[in-house]
């Protein structure tokens, strides 16, 4: 300690304030300047498709069905497709997804198998959508024999979102404090009873957000629908069983391959509508999770 | 009850597990296999008809032919083409979502004040709910024939580029990043914070010294999934970057990715046990194996990061 | 702030502290009993004296052991009351006070017992005069005492200064005893060793005086936190 | 007075006679259901230094118990008796394995994989890891709070409501929230606000809330894992002073770093330590008033004098 | 002597020859470092029932406090004095503003939106909210010390580094981690360990490392936060010894809920408490050890006595 | 466990505790400096009776103002650390155990001062004989003061036994004196006066060995915790 007394005197400190200030406000420039690029693009992107859709979005617009001639096209039968086929999805992935959170968050023993599971669950959420279409289509259309039908869509979509739903599950089942699981079984709860009415009440926000965003993300996919089958010129109003069904995301698509500026309207009208449609549930997942989890601050 | 068993009546501390548990248990854990059962299922369906293909194409020419025509005789399966403009079109994507991304994330999460967090982030989030078809959309009608092509000369881009498809899935991605990157910021205690203000830092110390670093392991992993996503993202570049599979690095040329390929088979009508069905399978087995091992790296980061700090 | 306030009391306006409470109520009252133990080994003992009984100082000379052991019963109270409940402040003022207080008492069973002892030797002998100032000063001393416990158990300063003042009045018979028994000695040899045993009674009997005004000592710290000499 | 649980066969718990006691390591005779008589081992003193056997009206016996996680054994060799009606303060420095013993008697450690004990514990006289022994069944009887209030994101009914939906309970259950949020020093604070979450209320009263919660299934036993360590001295006093009351019906165990707190609220201290495998094992259990003013083992006496060396 | 911190340019704070006391409500002069002749409101008892003007060799002199988070006042009229290279324990009940008054000493509440203060504060005779001053530079030399040890999830000598880095520390810094350490006691048990991440240490030695950390950047005054609330007893004693260590050079502001801590370490004591408005304000400040035998007021005697009513 | 062992001192094989150690090396030093200033005291008083010297014999008288300080500032210091350490078991004994040695410090004091007094009133007369016992007893007393307080510091229980037994050789002493004193007085009228205070002189000192067997038995209950009666 004697040699650092001797140079002790001379070290000092010399902050240079001015310098580090002016290299935060730097910092802060270009971060503003990024998140302003962000908000540009979507405003472009908003304006571009309102400008060219919002003209054509009238009640016919909404309640016809597609035509060879823009002017008379519609899409109520995509609109009733995506309805279909999003509500088919949220009936069978809520409960299947639901439960498999538990299972995998509340009941598999600690181990290698349930690392195994989880890790499967992972992998699956971010396996591209097309490979779902590939595995729909030779699952569900050939092999179930299935055929292209919205169920087999549906189905198809319901694999694709399913590990959202789970994995957003169990991040709902892990926010809740494993001193609510002691304070359950302490009372001598089974474990079926600390998760009906202590455990799942407690994450209930978490997992109706998950699956409402689920259930958007469905409505908005194209990829694996074009595989198994939506792409036919749909004039009538689709059965879940019979062949012969679209969706709002395949009508955009296919009108906006056509040539014609018309048809690129239309194409961006029916964006408009799922857009909408979209805002809509994002809203009400908005809604649910302030909502619910007001009362549950840990 | 104690009195009961002093009196030399069974044991009131036994009982025997009613049926509903197990019951309840049983059907859990059969949800649970589902999940199981569809990994099985993808793999076996590639496998089987990856397999077929290479029954017609050799894997040599496969993995190491420079040309891809699947639709054009002569045919060609060099997938190299393919996984080129794919990876060009994330590389693209990444360059321009990661910077927007992570500053935006620390935007949000260090600098902006509640109520500014509580309008932009939502918004974020919009973006990230757009369906891709919309996107692809954007770039077709708008980004190329609006902003590219005057800003590069039409000589230079054309209406289809890697380009424009690149950017439009850097926006895609970019809440991607920005969102995991941001629960990742807000993750460090905020006791971490208080502690660098306490010895004299100021703000961008603050965030550059220690909360960036303590939240690096989840903006990595953020970036991978961002790279995998876009990797895996199909209609906004089915739309944007035309259907020219090319060995390239040009941004503004016109290329074919490898979800880009496989929708455009699907859509032509295609009959089963034809070399490009199968071609379709082994083009989506590859695309899957990129996806997973991106994928299993970035679970591997995520899951070091939740057992950084308490 | 009042002087008169009871403590271990929640009644008397300080917050409950339950534990605490009862642990000072318990000791305050083991220290009555001990008082009161000690209050009737001091009448007893100039009970022996004037009644010249023996077989009753040997009694008082036996029970002192009682007084002694209700000291030590308190004394661990306390000890156990602080370790346990690590009073502080006004509590612990009051716990040390009633531990000096115990030892006070100790004392005054100690000098009750002497004049027991000198009673016992008196006995058999005859009385050298009667005894007037002497028991006199006996009921005096266990009056104070009386009154300087209540006092205590009250925290009430001012009755504690008053009582504090009564030992003047036994010092003051005690002066007389004194030149009246070595007058008595100085006039007769055969009474120099009944003498000497009386003034050794008298002496121990002002020696409780002196203990009592340092209990009130006692009240006066435990009120203020300050120590004051009440017997200048 | 008739209100049963379905699982449970007595009605009530807190008030039914003196059941026969139990005595460490000398079970009371042939005609109770217990275990055998007098063992070679129980004239031999305690390895562990801690009290031989002793007679007390126990609860919850310990026979040699050691608790292994796994491969490592966090608790060696524990003998002791938890005396009923009475409130048992188990201390010791951080990781001597108080919160592991604890665990141990209502179970909750059959939770944490890998983790098993050795030894006997009896509960009441019978085998608490007896073959045939539901441990849901145990944790009604021995309820435990915990270090953290941890009420549900219930109202404060339905938090106190909780353990008797649960179990069945057959009678009014109006009536035994108020009678347990009575007895919990609660009712007062809350009886106006029913129906609000648990979670708007202060620490301290989210404890007594878990306290009430606990006290409604009528357990015999309750186990407290530092219960005041995330209070401020207000709420730790009244959360003693509740202690103290509920000790007139209910055996408590507490674990606490607080050595005041030990001193102040238990009847009988048990002091751990852990040696140099890092097993916890027990030095002394005595009158809590010896431990700290004259504890027999000088172990005890550094570490209750804060002298942690 | 003129050590303005608004541009900092002292190096060596902690070893400058003793500043000129600064008097409460008595400003240092401009040109005299002494106090000018006694002013009319010396002689008028606080309002706060805190004690009035005293002549101390303060490091920080409160005048006249108060603290508002937006509309709502946390803290009225505080005028009170820190002294130099003493302990300073702030008790009193949860709520009544210790934990504000405390991060307003080094402006950290700054960063709370709607915070501001009305009163004076000076340190060492300037004043702490004067226009010019850098709250960043105050911070340096008021060091800070929270509840929950927070390293960095650096290596413990990038913990220690830190600091001196970003501060521009001309010295070396190889020399300085190791004095830092070894001030705070740490040394020994990390030196052959000095690259692994400061978060794998225990509770007590992360919030040791906390220390080093702060005495890194030779602060004047080092203000803690319950900085043992988090600590097992035997990790607290040995912050409670380090502290009284560090109180030769550094002077110490303490918060604290445990009052035998205030007790056991403190020279000074400010006890605290809050009105029906729930502003809290100052009941008595005093020597710690007349605060615990023999307080002045009856409030502060009620709740160190743990009569909380 | 070693009977032998240091208080307050660390390295005695105690972990440490800083704080309450250095608190109670200061009141160990305290009572040590209380215990020396009274062994001055005592053998002060001695000599002003033998020398006949009434200015010494009033110095005492006043001195034992200090005594009483002492023990005050002891007292209060003994207080003020249970209330910021807030020690227990053998830490809280210890202190307890200073607190009443303190007490009987004190009144050891008042003993030498009474003898101081007695002394004062002598100094005018003739002696009554030759003083042998009476100083003997004195240094003895002084003596075993001296020891008690280094078995007190040094916790060690056999010396305070050995200590205490010393007491029994003062009250053999005592009883020499006192009878033949008593005799003198029988003799002579003249007597009675200074022989009445030689008595009480002597009585004095007696007490002081009993006080020094108190501290002893204190020192017992400082290692055992357990209280026993070295005086029975
Ligand atoms: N789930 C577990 N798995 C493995 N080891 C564990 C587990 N829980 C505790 N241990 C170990 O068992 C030992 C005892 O832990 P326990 O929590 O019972 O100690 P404790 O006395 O309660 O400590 P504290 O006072 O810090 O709460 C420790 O060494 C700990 O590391
Ligand atoms: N950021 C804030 N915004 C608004 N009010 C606040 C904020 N922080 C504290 N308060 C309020 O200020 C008052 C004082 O709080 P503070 O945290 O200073 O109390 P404290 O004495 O430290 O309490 P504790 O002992 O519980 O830590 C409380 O009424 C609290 O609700
Ligand atoms: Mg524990
Ligand atoms: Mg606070
Ligand atoms: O020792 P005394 O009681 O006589 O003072």
């Amino acid at each position: 300690m004697s040699a650092a007394t001797a140079v002790r005197a001379t070290p000092t400190f010399r902050p240079a304030l001015t310098r580090r200030r002016a290299a935060g406000i730097a910092f802060a420039g270009v971060a503003v300047a990024a998140i302003g690029v962000l908000l540009l693009a979507l405003a472009l992107l908003l304006w571009d498709i309102l400008s060219r859709g919002l003209p054509w979005l009238d009640a016919d617009f909404l309640t016809g069905v597609p035509s060879r001639r823009p002017e008379r096209a519609g899409i109520l039968p995509a609109i009733v497709g995506s309805l279909q086929i999003s509500v088919i999805v949220g009936l069978l992935a809520f409960p299947t997804g639901v439960a498999a959170a538990v299972y995998l968050s509340e009941y598999a023993p600690a181990g290698r198998l349930s690392r195994i599971l989880r890790t499967n669950i992972a992998n699956l959420s971010g396996v591209p959508s097309v490979i779902y279409g590939i595995f729909g289509l030779a699952l569900f259309v050939r092999l179930a024999g299935l055929g292209f039908t919205l169920l087999a869509g549906a189905l198809t979509l319901t694999l694709l979102i399913l590990p959202v739903v789970i994995i957003a599950s169990i991040e709902a089942l892990k926010a809740v404090p494993d001193s609510q699981r002691e304070g359950a079984l302490a009372l001598g709860a089974t474990r079926w009873q600390m998760v009906r009415r202590a455990v799942l009440p407690a994450a209930a926000p978490g997992i109706m957000t998950g699956i409402i965003l689920a259930m958007a993300r469905a409505i908005g996919e194209t990829a694996p629908l074009v595989l198994v089958g939506a792409f036919t010129f749909v004039t009538f109003l689709p059965d879940p069983f019979q062949g012969g069904y679209t969706v709002l995301p395949i009508q955009v698509y296919q009108w906006a391959q056509r040539p014609q500026a018309d048809f690129q309207a239309i194409s961006a009208a029916a964006i408009a509508v799922v857009l909408a449609l979209m805002l809509a549930l994002n809203a009400l997942a908005l809604i649910i999770r302030a909502r619910l989890s007001r009362s549950i601050q840990w | 009850m104690s009195a009961a068993s002093a009196a030399g009546r069974p044991l009131a501390l036994s009982r025997r597990r009613p049926w509903t548990e197990r019951a309840a248990e049983a059907l859990l854990r059969s949800a649970a296999a589902l999940g199981v059962l569809t990994t099985f299922g993808i793999v076996a369906v590639l496998a089987v008809e990856t397999v077929g293909f290479f029954g017609e194409v050799s894997p040599l020419e496969f993995f190491t032919g420079t040309v891809w025509s699947a639709s054009i005789k002569p045919y060609a399966w060099g997938i190299l083409p393919l996984a080129a403009g794919t990876l060009l079109v994330a590389a693209i994507a990444l360059v321009v979502a990661i910077p927007l991304g992570l500053l935006s994330a620390i935007l949000l999460a260090e600098y902006a004040s509640p109520r500014v967090r509580g309008v932009v982030k939502p918004i974020l989030e919009t973006i990230a709910g757009i369906p891709t078809i919309v996107l692809g959309f954007f770039a077709l009608y708008f980004l190329a024939p609006n902003v590219l092509q005057p800003l590069l000369g039409k000589d230079v881009i054309g209406t289809f580029s890697a380009l424009s498809g690149g950017l439009v899935v850097g926006l895609l991605v970019t809440p991607l990043i920005a969102s995991i990157s941001e629960d990742a910021l807000r993750a460090v205690p905020r006791g971490m914070r208080e502690g660098a203000y306490a010895m004299g830092a100021t703000r961008f110390e603050v965030v550059r010294s220690v909360v960036v670093p303590a939240a690096l392991s989840g903006i990595m992993a953020s970036i991978i999934l961002a790279m995998s996503r876009a990797i895996g993202e199909t209609m906004a570049v089915v739309l944007a970057v035309g259907t020219n599979p090319q060995l390239t690095l040009d941004p503004t040329e016109s290329i074919q990715t490898m979800t880009a390929f496989i929708v455009q088979i699907s859509l032509g009508d295609t009959p089963q046990g034809s070399v490009q069905f199968k071609a379709l399978f082994a083009v989506a087995a590859v695309l899957f194996t990129m996806t997973l091992a991106l994928n299993i790296l970035s679970n591997r980061i995520v899951a070091r990061f939740r057992t950084g700090y308490g | 702030m009042s002087e008169v306030t009871g403590m271990g009391d929640a009644a008397a306006g300080q917050p409950a502290r339950p534990g605490l409470d009862r642990d000072e109520r318990a000791i305050k009252d083991g220290v009555l009993r001990m008082g009161a133990l000690v209050e009737r080994q001091i009448l007893a003992a100039i009970d022996a004296l004037v009644a010249h009984d023996a077989d009753l100082a040997v009694e008082v000379i036996a029970q002192d052991r009682l007084v002694n052991d209700a000291q030590r019963e308190v004394s661990a109270l306390i000890a156990r009351t602080i370790a346990t409940q690590q009073p502080v402040a006004r509590d612990l003022r009051f716990l040390l006070a009633l531990d000096h207080v115990t030892y006070e008492l100790e004392r005054i069973g100690d000098h009750a017992g002497s004049v027991a002892k000198q009673a016992r030797k008196l006995a058999a002998e005859p009385p050298l005069k009667r005894y007037v100032d002497l028991p006199e000063m006996g009921r005096l001393a266990a009056e104070l005492l009386r009154g300087i416990l209540q006092a205590l158990v009250a925290v009430d300063v001012v009755a504690a200064r008053e009582v504090a003042s009564g030992d003047d009045e036994i010092d003051h018979r005690y002066h007389a005893i004194f030149s009246e028994v070595v007058d008595l000695m100085r006039a007769d040899p055969a009474n120099v060793e009944r003498g000497t045993q009386i003034l050794f009674a008298a002496y121990y009997i002002e020696r409780i005086g002196d203990r009592v005004t340092n209990i009130a000592e006692d009240v006066v710290y435990l009120v203020s936190g300050n120590v004051e000499d009440l017997n200048p | 007075m008739t209100v049963p649980f379905e699982t449970a066969t007595d009605p009530a718990t807190a008030e039914r006679p003196a059941s026969p006691p139990v005595r460490l390591r000398r079970p009371v005779g042939p005609a109770d259901p217990g275990p055998e008589g007098g063992r070679p081992e129980d004239a031999t003193p305690d390895p562990s230094g801690a009290p031989g056997p002793m007679s007390v009206d126990a609860v919850l016996a310990l026979d040699d118990v050691s608790c292994w996680y796994g491969g490592f054994r966090a608790v060696r060799d524990v003998s002791l008796a938890v005396e009923r009606k009475r409130i048992t303060a188990l201390i010791g420095p951080s990781g001597c394995g108080k919160t592991t013993l604890l665990r141990t008697l209502n179970r909750m450690n059959d939770l944490v994989p890998g983790y098993r004990i050795d030894g006997r514990i009896s509960f009441d006289g019978h085998d608490l890891f007896g073959p045939a022994v539901d441990p849901v069944v145990v944790r009604r009887r021995i309820g435990m709070v915990f270090q953290k209030p941890n009420p549900f994101p219930k109202s404060i009914y339905d938090n106190v409501a909780f353990g008797a939906r649960i179990n069945g309970y057959t009678g009014d259950i109006d009536e035994l929230v108020e009678r347990s949020l009575r007895r919990a020093v609660l009712w007062d604070e809350v009886k106006d606000k029913l129906r609000q979450s648990g979670l708007a209320l202060s620490g301290g009263q989210q404890q007594r809330l878990c306290i009430a919660r606990t006290i409604a299934v009528e357990p015999e036993v309750i186990l407290m894992d530092e219960p005041c360590s995330a209070l401020d001295p207000r709420s730790t006093l009244q959360i003693e002073e509740l202690m103290t009351e509920l000790s007139r019906d209910y055996t408590i165990v507490i674990v606490t770093h607080n050595m005041q707190q030990a001193a102040r609220v238990s009847d009988t201290t048990i002091f751990m330590t852990m040696g140099d495998d890092r097993a916890g094992f027990v030095v002394e259990r005595g009158p809590t008033q010896e431990i700290f003013t004259n504890p027999r083992d000088r172990l005890t006496e550094d570490y209750v004098s804060g002298r942690f060396g």
